[in-house]
């Protein structure tokens, strides 16, 4: 099997959906699903294996590159079926919207470009297949018109703002290295001076950071995953987010080489460190700003960057333990927050677009299934024991504890505390609480909606329990990257600093379990009643008169909200608007007056003459 | 007081748990509401006997009725009674809600509590004193340990003819019968 | 092997629960006293849950049900982690960590159950409990780290340990400042006064529990029992040097509670906002000047 | 007075030429810019002729004997004015047609209230 | 092998043969345009191969170079030549829906002697007669502005050729001059003796004709005209104005500061003006409501990266500043005729007013999508490839001059992207969602065909930029390389 084949699957995929469209809506669904399964099937039999080709040689005098091994087998792999369950979802998502050849090209497209920027085995594809997914994500996350078209324009400004950046980092280690091909360029940098290696470190960081919403970059973020279609916020949130993270981990553990990166720098102003810290702000940040939001997407997206700065201080911590954290988080966050997305989704769809967290409620009686994704998500997020999140923020804990980094853990803890605050009211305000008398009627979510649901409810529980199946292909890849493996089993990890074991936690858990649902299920009955047979001081509770999940953590919005403005997003929006002055001032040369005109041609003139008298150029 | 019986508690747990644990639900219905607040704090103690005041009426299995009963409170007397879990006890407390008392001629109390929920003991008198809590309780206990204490039974044999007594003077009640005919010993809906 | 972890596991758990219970009634009868009233039987709480048990009871769904056990098994699963003496069932499985994280399914899982409710009163309970729990989480996180980056492990099997072999942890200064405040905040943890702002059952009918009857009080009564044996056992393992054999530990940790008892019988209820300033404040300084004093002063170990 | 005379006629050129742009830097009326584009168009076609000219030539025709080479005027600049003049009239022919329509639209010729097209 | 000077003849010819194709047929007169151009691609096609190898050079009238007027058919001139026969040919195809005037041969002989003057200028070996292609190709563009004859398009007409005509007269007196010290007007002949000259008397000529031609060309701050004429002239020939017209300007300046002067110490004067150009050009488009001249500034942008990096010198980066040229032309050309022909349906040009059009003209809005992607560089279109070259060559001098002036570019480019994408949201998520029932209005087939065929080159070379990289090497060697010019006209 070619791994250009894939490339052409995806690729010609995405357009063979759209033309199918105009034929039959039938076929262009199952076509739309059946290519993003086909190629995570194709990916799935590359586990394991490792090839290098080249599958194109016309582009100026760079041969294109495309590898695989298990480093990007586990990125590539994870994005294809995060993939195809968002298109599973869109089959009825997308249904009453229109332009539905255009959504699902448009989705394949963006799948395809990630699958290939993953493979891409130089810089120079990277940055091509980077640029594909760009423009393809901006045409999709305008989609939902109304505010998703300012999401959109500031998603591809800050975009294009990062890839020329890295444009120029890849054109400049280029013309210091003569390659830009990963196996050749890893550990060039041994040599650079450590000013040159900053320079490669903070253009490529400007890209990926922006990709990755580390913390000022982010502020593309909340607005496009809360004004894109649902399921593309999943694929946005799952996993496109995450090709920054795999930017990250290929920028410093395959190209810079990390015994490079942990020399550069020192103490407290090393490259490590001030990655990491940056990490732990984008964590701490972003949970107290979600807590405050009011839009069921707009809480997630916050909640995508915190999650994100977890990822990043894993990764740029750079012991072996804290490297599997954050790509065993990036793994769990895929999973849990394409899930997430895909509740408020199915709710989204079913109540007609309502996000307003203040104006939904009790759809647990209705929508159960979603209730339980729902449910399971959260537990994931926050990391409930025997839930995937677990034993990836275990992990990283641990590691930060242990090297003696209290504060980085502090903000990793303090923002699992948090973000328990804003998921629960996320799942409150949407399920628990009173049902509006107007959602009274309301369906359970389609079929095509519970199936990827459970399907991901069911892997968060299963790589809860047994988290050994993902770690041990970090292990194998953080052998490749010259880190120590860490000694894992099936059931968890075993080392002299402390060892967690899922199978104790599992059947302890389980057997209390039991237990005391015996007891329970052993006593008395109890009587079904409904939400009007409420206690309320010896009245009925009114039915429509008001709605308590209004401004649930009121006291802590009213304590914390003056100190948490977006004042990142505030500055890039007068830089946005300073620009424009500028411009606005600048057009005024242009008078309108032809004697004016006529006088800068004169200056021109002059100029020309006063610099060569002055400096002799020629 | 037979709460330190050992051979009782293990005969019949539930009765004796019933008599030493009485949540109280006192709700402000009328003036003799005066007279808990000393019976439940240093001066009297009633929570020697287990009886301690609760917020909600689902937590509770005593219902005091302090004093005159209106037409108005009696809407929400009815509501937190039917939301107690069983077996649950009422005692009506004062004169007012036995006979009308002081207001035996007024157009808006009601004469006799006992036509629209039942009763299970009474405390005469305007005011009757905190003991006579003390009294009406140990009295309950009797009358728990008799099996007499079931006014909740009887609500559920006679459900029709309370709530018809209740509508009478209401009019029309916003929630559904608790009970959809006099049932005798049928549970009602279960899922748990 | 197996057989001694199952009876160490039932043992334990029997055991939390009559020294909860025991120290529910405790705390009534010593409030009792210091109102000076004769106060309820030390039984009483157990009267209570047998009453409760014979009750019927009222469900609003699955969750509501479901929430219930799930909070009582996060309680108890947190036992099997904690040592008790030297008992510890599950001492290998992620220590401090694992206890953090167990400990917070205890809300959660009230927080769901009451959710499903649909009770306004149960709302506004869920949303001080959650918020009170960020409150002392975060001089709780510091507290622990300062322990854990102390004797540089996360295992409390060590912590205790290495008390053994060095005296308690009240002895370093870097570690007396972070129990004081472990003490500050453990009425928060535990939801008593002045830290009662949860159930506050004269304002919103004891909150998340207003629709809880019959067995579901029950169960959460004794998990509130499970819960004040954790929290207190906790510290004593932190910061008292734990215990050679469970008796020892037992009075260990009857002192504790009955010196905060009295602390805290005299108050009256913060605010919410009150609340989290005020954890956010004292004990959250106190923990972070442990934290700053361990960093300068390297580990003892 | 020898360099005025030696070089008159460029002096006469740049004079023309520096006039002619100084119209068109300074008047605001159309018609007197195309003059003063007209007046550049004429000092340059001087310029040209000049750099040709010697004091005294002749017509370059080889034909005709008994002229010396180093006598005969350059015959290229010539040529270069003719096409230049050619040019010279397409422009102004072109300007003052745009001048007519411009006068139509705007009512006006003054180029400082011709000010739509800005910005 | 087919004399390049069939190239000129033939549009000139037939530009004044219009007229008489009138009395024959009123219609076959908008064919003439399309035919003549197809036949100047074709000739270019086929004298490309000849030209890689040694390039052609024609003396007129039999007359050899020194003296007599000659064409020199170098790489550089026959791909500019392709450029204009192949912009100018599908441009012609456009015209035949968009021209809709009752007396429209003044358009195609206009058309025609533009097209001419813009080839000549490219093919011309002499000075002289490059400044009067030159002029040809101006006159042309002053009154085809003009052509519609509404108070914007006169405006502008005015106003250009005021400009216009101002540069013409500095083109000339710096000829004269030249001509004065040199006794020569072959650009070769000028080119082996500029040195033998005092500085002083090179540099003002110099001077001159970079001003001249920099009028035409663009260059801050002399392009005032161009954001008039561009957005008030018909917009097909915006886009020749845009896609050809400045581009030969360029082609006058680099010939002469390559070629003629070998100036190349005044390089680092007009990196400086390239990125000063661009970042103007793009300020000034950063907050434009209407469509034409917001494209219009853009070119003014585009140009002063082509100027940036035609003056790095290397030849990597004149090898990226062609690339950028054609990238230009060919995204330009098709920016301005499908953003034309949206106009022409909106009846406005104020970007608001395509709100929708992605409904109602998708074919016509996918271009424009293109063609906008293109110009601000993303992959896999052709604009790509250039930006790539063009930093690549910047970032290979290894000077922190360069990284400065290149982190600027990327400013400009950031910018650049903003109001495009903004146009490109506007098009296709703005305004009412579609109803079923509305219509659709896909342009006809003669707008369609060209915009598409420069949607396949874009896209094709955009994937596959070895197409024309080959002439865009040889070409760039062309003007670093002086001795060989001089010395293959002046043997």
């Amino acid at each position: 099997m070619n791994l250009s084949i894939i490339l052409a699957i995806a690729f010609g995929g995405a357009l063979l959906t759209y033309f199918s469209g105009k034929i039959s809506k039938k076929a262009r669904d199952v076509l739309a699903v059946l290519i993003s399964l086909v190629i995570a099937v194709i990916l799935a039999f590359f586990y394991n294996t490792s090839s290098r080709e080249i599958f194109y040689t016309g582009f100026l005098d760079f041969p294109l590159i495309l590898r695989i091994d298990t480093f990007s087998w586990f990125f590539a792999f994870t994005i294809a079926v995060i993939g195809s369950f968002s298109i599973i979802f869109s089959l009825s998502y997308i249904r009453k919207k229109g332009n539905t050849d255009y959504y699902y090209t448009m989705m394949l497209l963006v799948i395809a470009s990630m699958i290939g920027i993953i493979l891409s085995g130089d810089l120079v594809s990277f940055y091509i297949f980077w640029e594909i997914m760009s423009w393809s994500t901006f045409l999709l996350i305008s989609y939902n018109r109304g505010p998703a078209i300012a999401a959109g324009i500031k998603y591809i400004i800050m975009s294009v703002t990062g890839s020329v950046a890295m444009l120029v980092g890849i054109i400049s280690l280029y013309s210091h290295y003569g390659t830009v091909i990963y196996t050749e360029l890893s550990g060039l940098l041994y040599n650079a001076s450590s000013g040159y290696t900053i320079f490669i470190f903070v253009l490529f960081f400007i890209a990926l950071g922006i990709k990755n919403a580390i913390w000022p970059l982010h502020v593309w973020l909340p607005p496009a995953h809360s004004e894109a279609p649902s399921p593309f916020s999943a694929v946005l949130s799952g996993t496109l987010i995450k090709i920054g993270t795999y930017g990250i981990i290929l920028l410093i553990y395959v190209i810079v080489k990390i015994n490079v990166f942990l020399n550069l720098g020192e103490g407290i102003v090393s490259a490590r460190y001030i990655i990491a810290v940056t990490g732990a702000i984008t964590i701490l940040i972003p949970t107290f700003i979600a807590l405050l939001q009011d839009d069921a997407k707009r809480l997630l997206a916050w909640s995508t960057i915190a999650q994100a700065g977890y990822i990043i201080l894993g990764i740029a911590y750079g012991t072996s333990e804290s490297v599997a954290s954050g790509m065993f988080h990036f793994f769990n966050h895929a999973i849990f927050k394409a899930l997430l997305f895909m509740v408020v989704g199915a709710v989204e769809y079913r109540t007609n677009g309502v996000r307003d967290l203040n104006s939904l409620g009790g759809l647990i009686k209705k929508m159960p299934v979603t209730f339980v994704g729902g449910l399971i998500g959260i537990c994931g997020l926050i990391g409930v024991p025997l839930t995937n999140g677990f034993v990836s923020k275990w992990l990283i804990y641990k590691t930060l504890i242990i090297n003696n980094s209290p504060f980085l853990a502090f903000a990793a803890l303090l923002g699992t505390w948090g973000t328990i605050l804003y998921s629960y009211k996320l799942l409150h305000n949407m399920f628990l609480g009173q049902l509006p008398e107007k959602y009274e009627k309301l369906e359970r979510a389609p079929f095509s909606m519970q199936l990827p649901i459970v399907i991901l409810s069911l892997a968060i529980i299963l790589f809860g329990i047994l988290p050994g199946l993902p770690l041990k292909v970090i292990n194998s890849i953080e052998s490749g990257f010259g880190l120590e493996p860490l000694t894992i089993n099936i059931w968890g990890i075993t080392s002299d600093t402390g060892t967690i074991n899922m199978l104790n936690l599992f059947v302890a858990v389980f057997l209390i379990g039991i237990m005391i649902w015996l007891i329970f299920k052993g006593s008395k009955k109890s009587a079904g009643i409904g939400q009007y047979d409420n206690y309320a001081a010896g009245t009925t509770v009114p039915k429509n008169k008001y709605h308590y999940s209004v401004d649930f953590y009121g006291p802590l919005h009213r304590m914390i909200s003056p100190y948490l403005r977006d004042f990142i997003d505030d500055f890039y929006m007068s830089l946005a608007r300073s620009i424009k002055n500028l411009g606005n001032g600048i057009r005024r040369i242009y008078t309108g007056d032809v004697g004016y005109y006529a006088i800068y041609i004169m200056l021109f003139l002059a100029l020309l003459i006063f610099i060569q008298i002055k400096w002799k150029l020629w | 007081m037979d709460r330190n019986n050992l051979g009782k508690w293990l005969k019949s747990p539930g009765k004796m748990g019933q008599k030493y644990s009485l949540h109280a639900l006192y709700f402000c219905t009328g003036c003799g509401i005066i007279e808990i607040p000393p019976s439940i704090t240093t001066r009297w103690d009633a929570e020697r006997f287990g009886v301690i005041p609760v917020a909600t009426p689902r937590q509770a299995n005593l219902f005091l009725i302090t004093g005159y009963v209106s037409v108005k409170t009696l809407r929400y007397i009815i509501r937190s009674y039917e939301q107690m879990p069983e077996p649950k006890f009422t005692v009506g407390f004062g004169s007012c809600p036995i006979n009308g008392g002081m207001y035996w001629d007024s157009y808006n109390t009601i004469k006799h509590l006992d036509k629209y929920i039942p009763v299970d003991g009474w405390i005469a008198g305007c005011m009757p004193r905190p003991e006579a809590v003390f009294v009406a309780v140990t009295h309950l206990w009797t009358l728990i340990d008799k099996g007499m204490a079931d006014g909740y039974n009887k609500y559920r044999a006679n459900y029709q003819y309370y709530r018809e007594n209740q509508e009478k003077i209401l009019g029309k009640l916003e929630w559904p019968p608790l009970f959809s005919k006099n049932i005798k010993h049928e549970e009602y809906r279960t899922i748990a | 092997m197996v057989m001694t972890t199952i009876l160490e596991i039932i043992f334990i758990i029997l055991l939390a629960g009559i020294i909860g219970l025991f120290f529910l009634g405790l705390s009534r009868k010593i409030m009792a006293r210091i109102h000076w009233r004769y106060g309820p039987p030390i039984t009483q709480p157990l009267i209570d849950i047998i009453k409760l048990f014979n009750q019927t009871s009222m469900s609003h769904g699955f969750l509501f049900n479901f929430g219930i056990i799930f909070s009582l098994a996060g309680s108890v699963v947190v036992l099997l982690f904690l040592p008790f003496g030297r008992i510890c069932p599950l001492s290998d499985s992620g220590g401090l960590l694992v206890i953090l994280y167990l400990m917070l399914i205890a809300p959660l899982g009230l927080a769901l159950s009451g959710g499903e409710a649909a009770n306004p009163y149960t709302s506004i309970g869920i949303s001080r409990k959650l918020l009170l729990a960020f409150g002392y989480e975060l001089p709780l996180l510091l507290i622990l780290l300062t322990v854990m980056t102390h004797y540089n492990t996360i295992s409390i099997v060590e912590i205790v340990n290495k008390q053994f072999q060095a005296g308690w942890s009240f002895q370093h200064l870097s570690l007396l400042l972070p129990g004081i405040a472990y003490i500050l905040i453990l009425p928060a943890i535990l939801g008593f006064r002045p830290f009662e702002l949860i159930q506050a059952p004269q304002e919103i009918s004891s909150g998340p529990m207003a629709e809880y009857s019959g067995k579901f009080l029950a169960l959460t009564t004794i998990q509130h029992a499970f819960n004040i044996f954790i929290s207190i056992s906790l510290f004593t393992n932190l910061f008292l040097g734990g215990a050679a054999n469970p008796g020892y530990f037992f009075l260990k940790i009857l002192a504790v509670f009955v010196i905060f008892l009295f602390a805290n019988a005299v108050f009256p209820r913060f605010r919410i906002e009150q609340a989290i300033k005020y954890l956010w404040r004292w004990p959250s300084i106190l923990a972070f000047a442990g934290l700053i004093i361990v960093l300068i002063t390297g580990k003892n170990f | 007075m020898n360099f005025l005379s030696e070089y008159i006629y460029y002096i006469g050129a740049f004079s023309l030429i520096f006039i002619g742009l100084f119209i068109v830097l300074a008047k605001k009326n159309l018609i007197k810019v195309i003059i003063g584009l007209s007046i550049v168009d004429t000092g340059i076609n001087l310029f040209l002729i000049t750099l040709g000219y010697i004091r005294g030539g002749t017509a370059p025709v080889f034909s005709k004997p008994g002229l010396k080479a180093e006598n005969m005027v350059d015959p290229v600049p010539q040529a270069l004015v003719l096409t230049a003049i050619v040019i010279g009239v397409a422009v102004l022919a072109l300007a003052l047609t745009l001048a007519i329509k411009l006068y139509k639209h705007y009512g006006t010729l003054n180029l400082r209230k011709i000010k739509e097209q800005k910005w | 092998m087919v004399n390049p000077i069939l190239l000129i003849v033939i549009p000139l010819g037939l530009a004044f043969v219009v007229p008489l194709f009138r009395f024959i047929s009123k219609k076959i007169e908008k064919f003439i345009p399309f035919f003549a151009l197809l036949a100047n691609l074709i000739i270019s096609l086929t004298l490309f191969p000849h030209v890689l190898e040694k390039p052609i050079h024609v003396s007129i009238g039999g007359f050899l170079p020194p003296l007599g007027i000659n064409l020199v058919a170098g790489p550089l001139g026959i791909l500019f030549a392709m450029l204009i026969a192949l912009v100018g040919f599908l441009v012609s195809i456009y015209a035949f829906a968009y021209i809709k005037e009752k007396d429209q041969e003044k358009y195609h002989i206009l058309y025609l002697l533009l097209l001419t003057g813009a080839t000549g200028v490219v093919l011309t070996g002499d000075i002289f007669n490059l400044f009067v292609f030159f002029e040809i190709l101006c006159i042309s563009s002053y009154s085809l502005v003009a052509y519609f004859g509404d108070k914007p398009g006169i405006e502008s007409a005015v106003k250009y050729l005021i400009q216009g005509a101002v540069g013409s007269s500095l083109v000339l007196i710096g000829i004269g001059l030249l001509y004065g010290q040199f006794g020569t007007l072959n650009m070769a002949d000028i080119a082996s003796n500029i040195h033998s000259v005092h500085s002083i008397s090179v540099f003002i000529p110099l001077v001159l004709l970079i001003t001249g031609f920099g009028v035409e060309a663009a260059i801050f701050p002399l392009n005032a005209w161009l954001p008039d004429a561009h957005s008030s002239a018909p917009s097909s020939i915006s886009a020749i104005l845009s896609g050809i017209a400045i581009e030969v300007g360029l082609y006058a300046i680099v010939r002469v500061v390559f070629t003629l002067f070998g100036a190349s110490s005044i390089l680092t004067f007009l990196l400086f003006l390239g990125v000063i150009t661009l970042l103007i050009g793009e300020l000034c488009a950063f907050n434009q409501e209407n469509i034409k001249r917001m494209l219009a500034y853009s070119s003014i942008g585009q140009i002063g990266l082509i100027v940036f990096a035609l003056s790095i010198g290397s030849l990597s980066g004149i090898n990226g500043g062609l690339f950028q040229l054609v990238s230009h032309t060919l995204s330009k050309a098709l920016l301005f005729l499908a953003a034309g022909y949206m106009i022409f349906r909106s009846g406005s040009m104020n970007i608001s007013s395509f709100e929708g059009m992605g409904k109602k003209m998708p074919y016509t809005s996918f271009a424009f999508t293109i063609g906008a992607f293109s110009i601000v560089g993303l992959p896999p279109f052709i604009g790509f490839p250039g930006k790539f070259m063009i930093l690549k060559a910047a970032l290979f001098e290894q000077d922190i001059l360069f990284t400065i002036l290149v982190f600027l570019i990327l400013l400009a480019t950031i910018i650049e992207g903003a109001y495009f994408f903004r146009v490109v949201q506007t098009i296709y998520f703005k305004g009412e969602k579609s109803t079923p029932g509305q219509e659709r209005e896909i342009a006809p087939l003669s707008v369609l065909i060209p915009v598409f065929i420069f949607v396949g080159l874009i896209v094709v070379i955009g994937i596959y930029p070895k197409l024309i990289t080959e002439i865009l090497e040889s070409s760039a060697s062309e003007l670093l390389n002086r001795a060989d010019y001089i010395k293959n006209i002046l043997p």
